[in-house]
């Protein structure tokens, strides 16, 4: 199982979700960060002045999903979260080695 | 007899000596003046505008300086315009009241007496014109309320507290207690009738000049000017900016000391200019920079606001208009010139919003106040020249007394217990390292 | 003879011909009556009630609009609500002053005319009644400020900022100037005897029809009506509801124009209806949901106060009572069926609240201000089906300019400057987008 | 004659039998005074008074109380302060006004009559001394929506929203309307020369009694004491705090019932005592924890205005100035002695700051108020002691009468639908379960 | 060494600390995050319109465990998380290949 | 390729992103946390009451490396941000399995 774990802007996020809902993914988390990389921050002005956002707003989504569904997801994330502009973010995709669901205690897939 | 007493203080706010008049009667009127009708209505007013001056410090100015700092150090702003409050409350009751107001004796030109120490022979009959001395006390007292608070804006997210307390604290004896006398307490400005309807030199210019020198004495904040984050509230720095407009109303409407047609037209001008000069910062970074912001906007008020002060009484509506339109101009390029060519961190601007605004206002109502500009008049005997000449060496004189004072002040006090936090602190905000406290647990 | 003629006022305030009066004072007055004492207890009264009505838009409307708005949205409903205050501020003393207030001459019955253009001939001295006439131009100002803000709650989180700028200026002129001219500037609405104490026509019927135009022309915002996400936060409604609340003092009882018992009772009707409406709106949303809500508690107040205001210079104690519990009843309703029946996305209710309240008000009064419902009593000369049939004439004709001219403005700024922002911006957020701020760094 | 009235009025208030004087006014002018002259600027000031004290709970309090709070409860405080003020408003129209004030006949010394019920025989000319008997309705009415709402503190972030309802309605009658009576009113301590300008006894002592009594019977918040999480939200607190303090001007002045010399001095000492009490309870937070912080400086505002609340029509500027400082320290105190001693759960420290505070200056009026410590002078008849006597009577009987009725009624109320959510609820926070919202959606 | 990531619902973070510190667990981080899953969102109703809260607010943990502690850990949330009801959330084990503490430079289990 | 996620001081931000540059670290994902540890929560005093604040504001630092740069990224974290007092924070280093960049499609190294 993996734990696919994307960085994308934040208003991407509905596209995105939409996105993997029709994949079947049935759920996800989302958790509100702050991306630093090529893009450099945008510049706020205030009272004429200059200010560097170092920190951009971004949203990072976690989705745990089978093997099989993982690279779609990946694929599907890609797609709708892409502009083509500096920014787009990133999906990094780690190993699961086991999952639990709270409710049932069900694990492996079945947890999902 | 008194009513004409009032009527010819009335007619001379149309001289531009009013606050000599005014100041006259602060004075003399508690001796003499067991006959002077009260008025309610006037009672009424200045009552509501001692409370609408309140509310601009408390919470206003905390929240639009509260705003404009990082989420780290917004407490500290507020602690620091609350406890300045509390001061310098205790502390005009104690002397600089009568400091300001006392009669001076032999050195009354330069300075008011000890003997309201306490306000001690004040009672619940003693008259300042037609209303309660108590009021003209209280109205007066919000005034230095919020002077050493708009100084707050020069030190804010790296100064120590008891430097705060300290520094605002003497700085209300040393300078805002004689300047206030030479101008609106019968001293020698006074006499020489310069123009200061509702502080545009007690208040804006005294207090930005300090500004200028504390925030250059305390150095910048760690990162500037490249590495300040925004403001980390927008919406706070409106909510009080907008508490300020409306209090203003009390500053510059209840400086006529009544509620008749004076107040009136100070009303009317000083919200026109706030309205313009606020379209004008608008307009200017709407132009250069292709979106005009909300701190923008508001920046703009409070320049227009701090620059009709002096004014207020002495112009008309088209005064009120252009004195918005230079604020908004001028106000904004000074920002630009303090930070990027002085290079200095007025953190939140106070001197190129208040002291330019607040000496603008001063030196321009020598011409606006004219009937040829549709201003009041200008007193028979003096011409726009002279009176330029006078509000010039007011500006000059007042300007010079607040740095040298300040930098004195601050040279003792750094001595004394450090001006500055130390690095870390500064790195890790001053609401939990000086306050114990963190602004937002949600 | 003028104490005659104001106490000739007073007692016509009881016959439901305030306004005209009102209005015939402010026409007439400044021409003739430097012998009409000044009132400064009315006018203290005037201008804390200007402060007042200010303090409602800024910062209490923007506050209760900010906090219905999505987070990334908040500014810009701020950035909105003050560059509107300022735009009309300075329009008003340019021309809309004079427009609705102004000597229209031959069309008198339609519009002002321009004699006072930039105040010009208002001097420290002009009286209007026996309050000055800065006064009174400040205190019909703050109305003529509220007035376009109340229609952002129509458009906000999808419309362009130059459109905001370009429609409510336009929408002044066009809409507010001659509306206010019918009613209270002495046109022929006034002249027909309609009863409009403080704005039901003026302010929240023009406001509230010209929302649903620009609701209905702008579109819906994305995802609505499902995907719409909740107020981001409704403590910030409750604060601005709050301080509408308390600033609807001085629009009602200020209406007035007096500190007497006419304004006492207006201040204790709109109180009253305010409070009941308030409840009234949180019992259906217990009987219905469960769950009474703060968003919904204090919409409530609001719909009661919009309710009341025509009203308020005419009904008795009962009347306010019983016009809070309609208030809160038929706006509730009405919210569903725009949203749900009619599928406007009137984001913040502007219509079913504002507008249904004022209307329904406006409608109420020819019965509540009988002495049969304990009101302060209809004129002799009318019944109260005659009186119902000029107040639904004015609704309906208002109403209809409203809209077409609303119409008409929009079509026009569309076409110049484009009405909506594009998909991404909206996605964004106006915030970052328009105003290149963002509301929270926390 | 009536002139003559009102000066014997006014000299009286010098005498320490103000209230008695005026509960004889508000009782008897409406019958027999259509020929007292109407004061425009007393009523202009009162009706500012009105909008002040109603500030001061809308949204002063309610945001004071909310930023106390953990973020998921601050909506359901901004709720009971809302509801409570709706409620009162409409409970003080029909019933609790006419039993304050009214005509109590033969049970006179103990409550007033229903003869008021709903305003009734009031009209646009009833009087009450010498401003409209509508202004004075409203005036009085701001305190009965305050007191209850005060009590919030007690029982925040577990009590169930009916309960809230149920209990503030109850007791506004049968605590607030019988001791509003006694001391307001013209019952029996009014009577017995008792001292209370402003509501120390009829408010602060009532509230903070009550309070104590209702945090004992609700039970601990889970994991009191050593789990809580401090407040959410000083900034807001603060917020809260300054409206409260400029609020308070209309509390305190406001009970002058008139624009004078004894409203400015009413208002010179709450100031003074306010800032007195901040710097006190700064300082020892200070000494003893090194870092004075925010909290804890506006809490020492609070207690410095409820402390003087009583006195404030009695003391002078030394008066003030010495009960700020017993203010500060007294309630400091307390807070410590209730929440660790004698661990009791009053969530936000009403009874150690407002109770508290009120009985210390409704004691120390005794001897404030006597010119030896330059207060404005006990009556011929008194001494400090006999006057000391009276005061401790009427906080005893006040304090008993407090608690048993309370208790009375919380039994009562848990009986019927209960006092207190459940634990799962509690925990999740009363925003979401009672009232389906969140406080920050950013 | 594992990395055991929860998502639990927000009122459950208490009683779950309890359940750990008994374990001997020493440390862990928290983080507010939203949730999408079968759970579809509270129905929060403002002005009598509903709104479908498609993301309802839950508690991140991530506890760093021994492999022998992390099963205790896992099975400890399950048991304290759980109220049977849907959206109780779910467990997430990842493999850590180091961990370091920060203050010392101890890596490996010493670091936690 | 690794996931270097560090727990860190908020105020020890700027130096450590300074200090990750230095290294070549081009991007980094930060999260506003709370964490609970040895470090047992500051002490506030409200009113004159102490509060246990049990959970101490941290920040999360998220970075993907190849294996290579890891090392000097854990390395540089951990010299950056010590203070040498407790609570300074906890390094976790864990495999990715793939990363992409959503802009443009690249995976693995290029899409850092
Ligand atoms: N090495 C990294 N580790 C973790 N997060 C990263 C890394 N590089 C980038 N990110 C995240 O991805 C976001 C987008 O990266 P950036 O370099 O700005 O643009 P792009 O992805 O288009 O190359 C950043 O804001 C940051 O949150
Ligand atoms: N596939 C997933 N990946 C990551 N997080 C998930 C996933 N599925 C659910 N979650 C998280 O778990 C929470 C609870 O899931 P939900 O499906 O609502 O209920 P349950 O766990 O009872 O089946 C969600 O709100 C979400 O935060
Ligand atoms: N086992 C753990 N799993 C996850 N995070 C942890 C763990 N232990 C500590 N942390 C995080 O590291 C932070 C610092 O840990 P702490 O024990 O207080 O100090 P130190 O790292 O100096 O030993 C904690 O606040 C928490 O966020």
């Amino acid at each position: 199982m993996k734990l696919v774990i994307a960085i994308i802007k934040p208003f991407k996020l509905d596209e995105v979700r939409d996105a993997l809902t029709k994949l079947g993914v049935e759920g996800m988390t989302v958790t509100e960060v702050k991306g630093f990389g090529r893009q450099k921050g945008q510049k706020e002005i205030y009272r004429g002045a200059e200010y560097n956002v170092v920190f951009v707003p971004k949203i990072k989504l976690e989705i745990a999903a089978d093997d099989t569904l993982a690279d779609r997801v990946v694929e599907a994330i890609q797609h709708a979260a892409s502009t083509g502009q500096i920014g787009d973010g990133k999906i990094f995709v780690t190993d699961i080695v086991q999952a639990v669901r709270i409710r049932t205690g069900e694990t492996g897939s079945d947890a999902l | 007899m008194v009513r004409w007493l009032m009527q010819l203080a009335a007619s001379r706010v149309r001289l531009g000596f009013v606050f000599t008049a005014f100041a006259f009667f602060a004075i003399a009127a508690p001796a003499t003046a067991q006959d002077v009708a009260l008025s309610n209505g006037n009672t009424a007013w200045i009552m509501t505008s001692t409370a609408l001056v309140l509310f601009m410090t408390l919470p206003g100015l905390a929240l639009f300086y509260g705003g404009l700092v990082r989420a780290k150090n917004v407490l500290s702003v507020l602690m620091h315009c609350t406890a300045i409050a509390c001061l310098a409350s205790v502390l005009w009751l104690i002397a600089v009241y009568s400091l300001a107001f006392g009669n001076g004796g032999p050195l009354g030109e330069w300075i008011g007496g000890l003997d309201k120490f306490f306000l001690s022979g004040v009672t619940v009959d003693s008259m300042s014109g037609d209303i309660p001395e108590t009021v003209y006390f209280m109205f007066q007292m919000t005034f230095a309320i919020i002077t050493p608070a708009l100084i707050v804006g020069a030190y804010v997210e790296r100064i120590r507290f008891s430097a705060v307390c300290l520094f605002s604290g003497a700085w209300l004896i040393v300078v805002y207690a004689p300047v206030c006398h030479w101008v609106w307490g019968g001293g020698w400005l006074a006499g020489k009738g310069v123009m200061d309807f509702a502080g545009g030199l007690v208040v804006h210019v005294t207090a930005g000049i300090s500004a200028l020198v504390v925030a250059t004495m305390l150095g910048a904040r760690h990162g500037f000017p490249r590495e300040i984050s925004p403001p980390h509230s927008p919406g706070m720095v409106m909510t009080g900016a907008a508490m300020l407009w409306v209090g203003w109303f009390g500053f510059n409407a209840g400086s006529a000391l009544a509620a008749n047609g004076s107040a009136g037209m100070a009303m009317t001008v000083t919200h026109i200019s706030a309205a313009t000069a606020s379209l004008t910062w608008m307009t200017i970074e709407w132009m250069r920079y292709g979106r005009p912001s909300l701190v923008g906007l508001v920046t703009g008020t409070i320049a227009g606001l701090a620059t009709i002060t002096p004014a207020s009484g002495f112009v008309g509506p088209i005064g009120g208009f252009l004195l918005g339109i230079s604020a908004g101009i001028v106000c904004f390029a000074m920002v630009q010139i303090v930070k990027y060519r002085l290079k200095i961190d007025d953190s939140l601007d106070v001197f190129a919003v208040h002291g330019v605004g607040g000496a603008l206002g001063s030196l321009l109502v020598a011409f606006f106040a004219d009937t040829a500009f549709g201003g009041r008049g200008l007193s028979d005997t003096v011409t726009m020249g002279s009176a330029f000449g006078v509000q010039l060496t007011a500006v000059i004189v007042i300007a010079a007394w607040s740095a040298i004072a300040s930098f004195v002040l601050l040279k003792i006090i750094d001595a004394a217990v450090g001006l500055r936090v130390d690095g870390d602190q500064e790195v890790e905000g001053l609401d939990i390292t000086a306050h114990g406290e963190r602004g937002y647990d949600i």
